[in-house]
């Protein structure tokens, strides 16, 4: 697993990669709930997530309710197959915002 | 045939899922069916770790084989009897971080079953996935 | 006045009682009382280990202090936020393995309650016991 | 912990030393268990435990209600003043058979 962060325009782009499992989803947990805490605006580009689980998808789904409690934004962005498939399976692609690339979600 | 114990340890879920994947390859799972098998074993090894052994250390012996048209899998703990009758996945339409693992087993498997464990042991749980012709 | 970190891990208990014993002594607890305080902060971290970070990686702040003729014990996590609601001890006349714990903070100490934690963290419980004069 | 076994004209006498906690529980269990699957009568001497907690608490209820479907004996022996503190908060030292001396445990 790989979490790496950057800034555009006052918006917070986190990549994450690789396996998101019951090993990894507490720091992906801790840092998204760091920034939650700032009430900063995220988009998760998980483009690169090769495997996630419920105990990932739950990280995501906590702040996702904290965004939604702040009123701001939380985006998850090019979502990969294999993601995509948990998020289908939890009935959570209807859920989330969801955009096809960084640039569209900053857009939108 | 893959009979395995490993230690429950969230560290170990990679090797498991790898473990999984190899021998259902092997066994003759499409790939999206493996994936999904994978899902779902990690999931109910999750349990074990999370609701089973809470923190403590244990192991997980992880069966996979294949009985016909059906990849059979088992796993197999040593912690405390589980009341099976707490055991439910939340509804989807309530929104929490918690309670997808077992949705998500009973979504991709075909049968998903607490039987009765080896002597010895204290919880086994049996997944079963219908696949086509060898 | 004790506030330290500790990973939130079976193997670390010992480390807890330890140093919540020595402090609780320094600040003036007669020894049964050192006891049994001991035991209250164990079955707390006990519960965080197994029920708020379910075998995952963690720490658990521990702090003691004393304020007038109150001993005051606050246990901070960094896991998510834990339904209040569903914390209740077992009733004493039904006999099963588990369910003791929150029992045994409530019977030796005087208050247990979750209070707001700070922010970042997950949860705070405090528990208070009255002790004589400095 | 520490955790010895010997026998005694048939009944297992299982010694208990230290802190019984959740760290060492689990092994605790686990021995206890063996034997109360091999249907063994067992003394369990607790005349050194200086710690034990709701987990070891636990262990000691699920032998017993084990001995008790296999009609097997199960005592508590020689209790120390730290572990009758916490049988008592549990109300088990109403429940469980508890005996001074392993001696008087093996005559009983
Ligand atoms: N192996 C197990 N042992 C004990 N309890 C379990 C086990 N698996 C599941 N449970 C119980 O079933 C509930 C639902 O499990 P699950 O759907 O995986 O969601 P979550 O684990 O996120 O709560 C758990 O909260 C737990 O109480
Ligand atoms: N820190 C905690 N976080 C989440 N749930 C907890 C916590 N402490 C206790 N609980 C819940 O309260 C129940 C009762 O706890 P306890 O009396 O300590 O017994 P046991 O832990 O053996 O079940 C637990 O089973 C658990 O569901």
């Amino acid at each position: 697993m790989n979490l790496k962060t950057h800034e555009n325009n006052g918006t917070v782009v986190v990549s994450l990669a690789g396996e998101i499992d019951l090993e990894h989803s507490p720091s992906v947990r801790k840092q998204l709930m760091e920034l939650m805490f700032d009430r900063r605006d995220v988009l998760v580009d998980m483009a690169q997530v090769a495997y996630i689980d419920s105990s990932g998808i739950a990280s995501l789904v906590e702040a996702y309710q904290m965004a939604r409690k702040n009123a701001t934004r939380f985006v998850l962005v090019a979502v990969s197959q294999p993601a995509l498939r948990v998020l289908q399976l939890a009935r959570l692609d209807k859920v989330f915002a969801l955009a096809d690339t960084v640039e569209a979600a900053l857009a939108g | 045939m893959m009979d395995t114990l490993f230690p429950a340890r969230p560290e170990r879920l990679c090797d498991i899922r790898r473990a999984v994947a190899e021998s259902a390859s092997r066994l003759g799972c499409p790939q999206p069916v493996v994936h999904d098998v994978v899902l779902a074993v990690d999931e109910a090894c999750q349990n074990i770790i999370r609701h089973a052994y809470q923190g403590c250390d244990g192991d997980i012996k992880v069966q996979v084989s294949r009985d016909d048209h059906r990849l059979v899998v088992r796993l197999i703990d040593f912690a405390p009897p589980v009341d099976v009758a707490k055991i439910c996945p939340r509804s989807l339409d309530e929104l929490r971080p918690g309670g997808l693992g077992t949705h998500f087993m009973r979504a991709v498997m075909d049968e998903v079953a607490f039987l009765p464990p080896p002597s010895g042991a204290g919880n086994m749980l049996q997944m079963i996935k219908r696949i086509g012709e060898p």
